[in-house]
């Protein structure tokens, strides 16, 4: 049993869906015009870092993980981890293997 | 970890039927509602958690290959629409939003509120797979399907794509590069073919919770079922925040 | 009676007691519909058994053709369709549900003191699955097998096998969502279904290792789904993923792969661990030693299995940076085994120790995991694995890890929990001696192959160079009296679901909640709701127990 | 005994008299990869023994006859400490040490001698540099490290020496190497351990190591008269490879003279160490390995050549000491094809009807 008094049924209340929806179109809009700035190896950078505010708004406020228990963002972290885990280990090899023998 | 038994209303209208005997749907082997409800939505997320895996898996290959093929996902990327991907992200955030008001319809008891919110979520999901399919329909008039009649006329002589070439003015590709294009279609319909059948899926399940809906099967006070599909539905939106940017945005200005 | 700690009810009065979880419904539907974890975990038990044997027959037939150099029994075509089918068998439908979706299934509510599993739906759901996938593999061997080995190591299986390998990759990819729910459920269920006073360290060290197992089942089986479905696309539809004429590297394919079926070691050791720790209690009458350190290493062992998995790759071409870095990881996680395998031995010392069925099996798992988990070093070490990867010393190894580890582990839990599970003993002197024939059987059969392996016979060979047949003929005769050993218990067993003495509530005498309560249990496994006030394998607290019980008796008379 | 069983007599005869714990030591890494061994087994027999022992001893003392009631011991932060250390100690120790043997296998000296093998379902075909070509087989000298450049044409394989102590995968689309210095002339097991499919069991053959006069003898023996830079520069001719690589100073390629083993300037930035590998991958992935200076207009040649015609170009490369070759072959090209057709290696002979069943094999 979670012990947390701030238990997963907080209810959210519209004016922060609003707001959300908003921030996420604005970042969409942010994304799609800073991809028609040629800004070198930035492109990609700023393209995931705004991705991944979207994608964290997204999780914390329509998942309602901002008003969720430790254990719920625990697994989260563990799956996100993992994930990274699973790219940087394999693409470490293939980044070192093009680094010849020794 | 302490263990409360105290049970905090899941809704203001709840308190009674919480603290009462047992709510209907309580299953015999939670001692309560809170219980029951906080066990559905950790599962949901565990769920989740597989899923990120599961597209973990893609993501992987789609960097490793992006990595040793750079020019050809930059053709290969060039193909695609920005408008059409920029439109398809607008309506699935807004599809999400649309269900995040649905579970608060839930939570609140409002019954045609909930309704009128699902069917806004299904068909907006329907938009963003029309719309994927107007996308497909160009790759495949374009034989930019890998393995079926693969096109490296794009690659190999851009100038023969006079609507791309306009807008980015590729050079043409050496034709062993130019092959690698089908490794980047490949991933392309791999990962958005694997995110459209999961939103395919959730409209399904979407058209079964409207019908419940209508039926009030979710305004009387448990809505775990709305609330996790809420969290499904808002996970496939956020694998294609990062499809978009993966897939449409990132390779606009690489050579 | 001095040299057992078997305490059973006067048998002439004892009756299996009338409302239970078998008898509380009846007919076929009443469990094909259950949501009992009980009635799910025997559901699995009967096809977990089935499919074990389909396996180990695949596996007979195995040594017999090997019992010559020459492929003379079957054909090599025919030899490789069975190894394959083996290993898919064996692995996907066998060790990777067996202790967590029988024991577990059953236990772990009962454990922690709940009525059922969180979702027992998905729990159904989970058997339907793996019974799905394991029709599918079923059928695939009917309509020809499948021969890639059950690596499916691309391009062999995408462009140069025509066999069946969409059904048994569908096969594999549907058991992997059995497990997945398992793992799943098991999560939730440890977090949310606690009884009061059961904190995380007042757990068993069998719930702990399950915990463990069940995060590497929901974290690692999705990937190599993927990767079957990549497999599945590439073969059907032609996508250049893994086709290195197409620019794929069929390496990617294997690093996805060994990120699920690495970790997929642990979840099938991980749950034998569990057996062990509870067994090794019970029949010393001690608490476990180092508890803390037992349950942690659990933990550690599923956190660094997902950090290891090119160790399968050392040879296959990946960087040499890399071999570096995962050599390290490999040997980091062997350590925290090191750590169990001690805490177990010294849980003997000062114990009170007695030897039933349940204990043989257990010393026989510490020995045989003990071989198994060092000789996982020297394939660890990059050097040697050089000489020894892809020879019968691998396949030595894992044997000795799955089989002598867990399926010696799965056998001590069976006898271990069987009083509980049906409310009967089995006979205690034929299962004692079938535990013997087991160890000797699998020493006589395994053993000869690390020899084997280290002459350098390459694994999955139909025939083989003459001078390596008398080892064989060895493993083969070892084979034979190892099949004997598994025949047994299924006999003995059968037979004490009518015959076998009334075991009573607690015959070992062993402080787990599962033994406060009837068996075979209640479908809500307890009367009222249990209230956790002593730590896990406190035997005071259990003769304390009978002491009062005792006084209230007598104060009554 | 010989009474009773004639048949389990005559087994443990044959048994004693073949037993043996390790395949012979044929090669100088060998007895070193033994000592790991023994070492590693020496641990293990320590610490299976300490657990047995432990195990044993204390189900005599405290079996419940002897010592009825147990004492509750909660646990020993110090053991704790000793069976986590010592183990990863000893576990650090077989690191590095495996480590250190893994560098030397798959480093090869400068002047080892290098055969080519291809694996295909289900043969191995070993290219000697003088043209020699054996199947299943592999001839070697003593006391001269090989290198063996490996490439699969359709599977994975593994090209496995027991007696030598090495193994490497046979990856298709990519060279791996391995090396060795044969130290005992016999014949010795060769395996193919990677599953390759129906019939991997018959990927076997036979490594003879010959004294260097053997070596020599066996090398005269069995020439085809042309060596495997002969056969690739007949292929580079017929390929018309001199056409842009031909040094002229208007020529589209770079020139190929003294290519291997330089550090090549790249297009895109960088340099590269121009080995099999490199030229391997110019060839058929040309536009990914353009040196500076150059643009990317070469053609791919994936699926035009056979593994074994890409071994025969990188040899004619390697063997590229001046540019005088390649004038002469200029002078060449309009040979007819046909006129080398009666060769005996038609794969990695020149022409379209000697080219076309090795291509197919790799087209799938």
């Amino acid at each position: 049993m979670s012990g947390s008094n701030e238990h997963a049924h907080h209810i959210v209340s519209p004016r922060v869906y609003v707001v959300i929806l908003i921030a996420l179109l604005i970042g969409t809009a942010l994304t799609v015009w800073a991809s028609f700035i040629d800004l070198g190896p930035w492109n990609p950078v700023i393209a995931l870092a705004i991705a991944t505010t979207k994608a964290m708004l997204v999780v914390l406020f329509f998942m309602h993980v901002w008003y969720s228990t430790k254990l719920t963002k625990l697994a989260i972290g563990a799956g996100i981890f993992m994930f990274l885990t699973l790219i940087s280990l394999t693409l470490a090899d293939y980044i070192s293997r093009a680094w010849g023998n020794w | 970890m302490p263990d409360s038994t105290t049970i905090t209303p899941s809704a203001p209208n709840a308190a009674n039927s919480a603290h009462s005997e047992h709510p209907p749907y309580l299953r015999h082997h939670f001692e309560s509602a809170e219980q029951q409800a906080d066990a559905a939505g950790f599962a949901m997320w565990l769920f989740l958690v597989t899923e990120i895996m599961f597209f973990g898996g893609l993501f992987t290959a789609y960097l490793i290959y992006r990595n040793w093929y750079y020019p050809a996902f930059v053709a290969g990327s060039h193909q695609l629409n920005v408008f059409w991907g920029t439109l398809n992200t607008v309506v699935l955030i807004s599809s999400s939003f649309t269900m995040a008001m649905g579970v608060w319809c839930a939570e609140t008891r409002r019954k045609s509120g909930l309704v009128l919110c699902l069917i806004l979520t299904f068909v907006l999901g329907l938009c963003f797979l029309g719309i994927k399919a107007i996308e497909y329909s160009e790759k495949i008039e374009k034989h930019h399907v890998p393995s079926f009649h693969y096109s490296l006329q794009s690659f190999t002589n851009p100038a023969s794509d006079p609507e791309i070439f306009k807008e980015y003015h590729d050079k043409p590709l050496a034709p062993d590069m130019a092959r690698h294009t089908e490794v980047y279609f490949s991933l392309y319909f791999l990962m958005t073919g694997m995110h459209a059948l999961h939103m395919i899926i959730g409209i399904g399940i979407l058209g079964f919770m409207i019908f419940r809906a209508r039926a009030g099967a979710y305004t009387a006070g448990h809505v775990t079922f709305v609330e996790n599909f809420g969290l499904y539905w808002h996970f496939v939106d956020v694998i294609w925040i990062y499809l978009f940017a993966l897939l449409y945005l990132i390779s606009r200005h690489g050579t | 009676m001095s040299d057992t700690i078997v305490s059973l009810p006067d048998q002439s009065t004892a009756r299996i007691p009338k409302l239970n979880y078998l008898t509380k419904e009846n007919g076929i539907l009443s469990w094909l519909l259950t949501g009992d974890h009980k009635r799910i975990a025997i559901l699995y038990l009967i096809s977990i058994t089935f499919f074990f044997f389909i396996g180990g027959a695949l596996a007979g037939l195995i040594r017999l053709e090997l019992l010559t150099p020459q492929a003379d029994l079957m054909a090599t075509d025919t030899y490789n369709k069975v190894f394959t089918m083996h290993g898919v068998i064996m692995i996907f439908f066998f060790l990777v549900p067996s202790v967590p979706a029988t024991l577990g299934n059953f236990l772990i509510p009962m454990m922690i003191g709940a009525k059922d599993l969180a979702l027992p739906r998905i729990n159904l759901l989970s058997w339907y699955l793996y019974m799905a996938g394991g029709i599918l593999a079923i059928y695939t061997m009917a309509s020809g097998g499948v021969d890639t080995g059950w690596t499916f190591t691309t391009p062999l299986s995408t462009h140069y096998v025509n066999t069946n390998v969409l059904t048994t990759g569908l096969a594999v990819f549907v058991a992997g969502f059995s497990s997945i729910f398992t793992g799943l459920n098991f999560i939730v269920t440890i977090h949310k279904m606690r009884a009061p006073g059961m904190t995380w360290f007042r757990l068993p060290l069998f719930v702990w290792a399950h915990y463990a197992a069940s995060i590497l089942m929901v974290l690692a089986t999705p990937v190599v789904a993927i990767a079957i479905v990549l497999v599945a696309l590439e073969r059907t539809l032609g996508i250049g993923v893994f086709d290195p004429t197409k620019g794929g590297d069929p390496l990617l394919f294997q690093h996805l792969f060994w990120f699920y079926s690495h970790p997929a070691v642990y979840i099938m050791i991980l749950p034998g661990m569990g057996v062990i720790s509870e067994t090794i209690s019970t029949f010393s009458r001690k608490r476990v030693f180092g508890y803390t350190a037992v349950a942690f290493s659990s933990v550690a062992i599923a956190v660094f299995g997902f950090f290891v998995w090119a160790h399968h790759m050392f040879i296959m071409g990946i960087s040499n940076y890399a071999v570096l870095v995962f050599s390290l990881l490999t040997m980091l996680v062997a350590v925290p085994s090191a750590i169990k395998i001690f805490n177990w031995t010294f849980t003997l010392y000062k114990g009170s120790i007695t030897f039933e069925t349940p204990m043989l099996y257990t010393f026989g798992f510490m020995g045989l995991f003990t071989i198994g988990g060092l000789t996982g070093v020297f394939l660890g070490a990059s050097g040697t694995d050089i000489h020894l990867t892809e020879t019968y010393f691998i396949v030595a190894h894992f044997h000795f890890v799955m089989v002598g580890g867990m399926l010696m582990a799965f056998l001590a839990g069976i006898h271990f929990w069987w009083p509980k599970m049906t409310g009967r003993m089995y006979p205690e002197k034929i299962s004692q001696l079938a535990a013997v024939v087991t160890f000797i059987g699998f020493n006589l059969t395994f053993f000869p192959q690390f020899i084997l392996g280290i002459l350098g016979m390459p694994r999955r060979y139909a025939s083989y160079p003459p001078e390596f047949q008398i080892l064989n003929v060895f493993s083969t005769a070892g084979a034979t009296i190892l099949g004997v050993g598994y025949l047994l218990p299924v006999l003995y067993l059968t037979w004490s679901l009518k015959y076998g003495e009334i075991a009573g509530n607690n015959p070992w005498q062993a402080t787990g909640l599962e033994w406060q309560t009837q068996s075979p249990p209640l479908t809500e496994n307890f009367t009222e709701m249990p209230i956790m006030d002593h730590e896990a394998y406190d035997y005071e607290w259990l003769e304390n127990q009978k002491r009062q019980k005792e006084e209230e008796v007598a104060s009554a008379g | 005994m010989n009474q009773i069983s004639p048949v389990f007599w005559e087994f443990l005869v044959k048994w004693l008299t073949n037993f043996a714990l390790l395949p012979p030591e044929a090669s100088k890494i060998a007895p070193q990869m033994d000592a790991l061994l023994f070492f590693m087994v020496l641990v293990s027999l320590i610490g299976l023994t300490i657990v047995i022992l432990l195990v044993t001893s204390f189900s005599i003392l405290y079996s419940k006859k002897r010592h009825p009631v147990a004492v509750q011991v909660e646990g020993s932060t110090l053991l704790e400490a000793t069976w986590t250390i010592i183990p990863l100690g000893l576990f650090l120790i077989m690191f590095v040490w495996g480590a250190l043997i893994y560098f030397r296998v798959y480093t090869p000296p400068p002047n080892a001698m290098n055969i080519y093998v291809v694996g295909k379902q289900w043969m191995w075909k070993a290219e000697h540099p003088g043209g020699q070509h054996e199947i299943n087989s592999l001839h070697i000298p003593i006391g001269q490290p090989i290198q063996l450049t490996l490439i699969s044409q359709d599977v994975f394989h593994s090209f496995s020496i027991p007696a030598f102590r090495v193994k490497r995968e046979a990856i298709p689309g990519r060279y791996t190497t391995v090396w060795f210095e044969a130290t005992t002339p016999g014949t010795y097991h060769l395996f193919c351990t990677q599953y390759c499919g129906t019939n991997h069991s018959q990927m076997i053959g036979d490594v003879v190591v010959l004294t260097p006069e053997g070596y020599r003898k066996w090398l005269l023996e069995s020439t085809s008269g042309m060596s495997l830079a002969q056969n690739g520069e007949r292929l580079f001719a017929s390929l018309s490879c001199a056409a842009c690589h031909n040094a002229r100073p208007d020529a589209r390629g770079p020139s190929l003279a003294n290519v291997y083993g330089a550090k090549l300037p790249l297009a895109s930035g960088g340099t590269v160490t121009a080995d099999d590998a490199y030229l391997r991958e110019s060839i058929l992935n040309p536009s990914q390995h353009v040196t500076q200076g150059y643009v990317p207009i070469m053609p791919t040649y994936q699926g035009q050549i056979s593994e074994e015609g890409v071994i025969a170009l990188v040899e004619y490369i390697k063997n590229l000491n001046s540019d005088y070759r390649i004038e002469q072959t200029l002078n060449t090209t309009d040979l007819p094809p046909g006129s080398e057709g009666s060769q005996r290696r038609p794969a990695a002979a020149t022409g379209q009807a000697g080219q076309k069943p090795a291509a197919q094999g790799m087209v799938k």
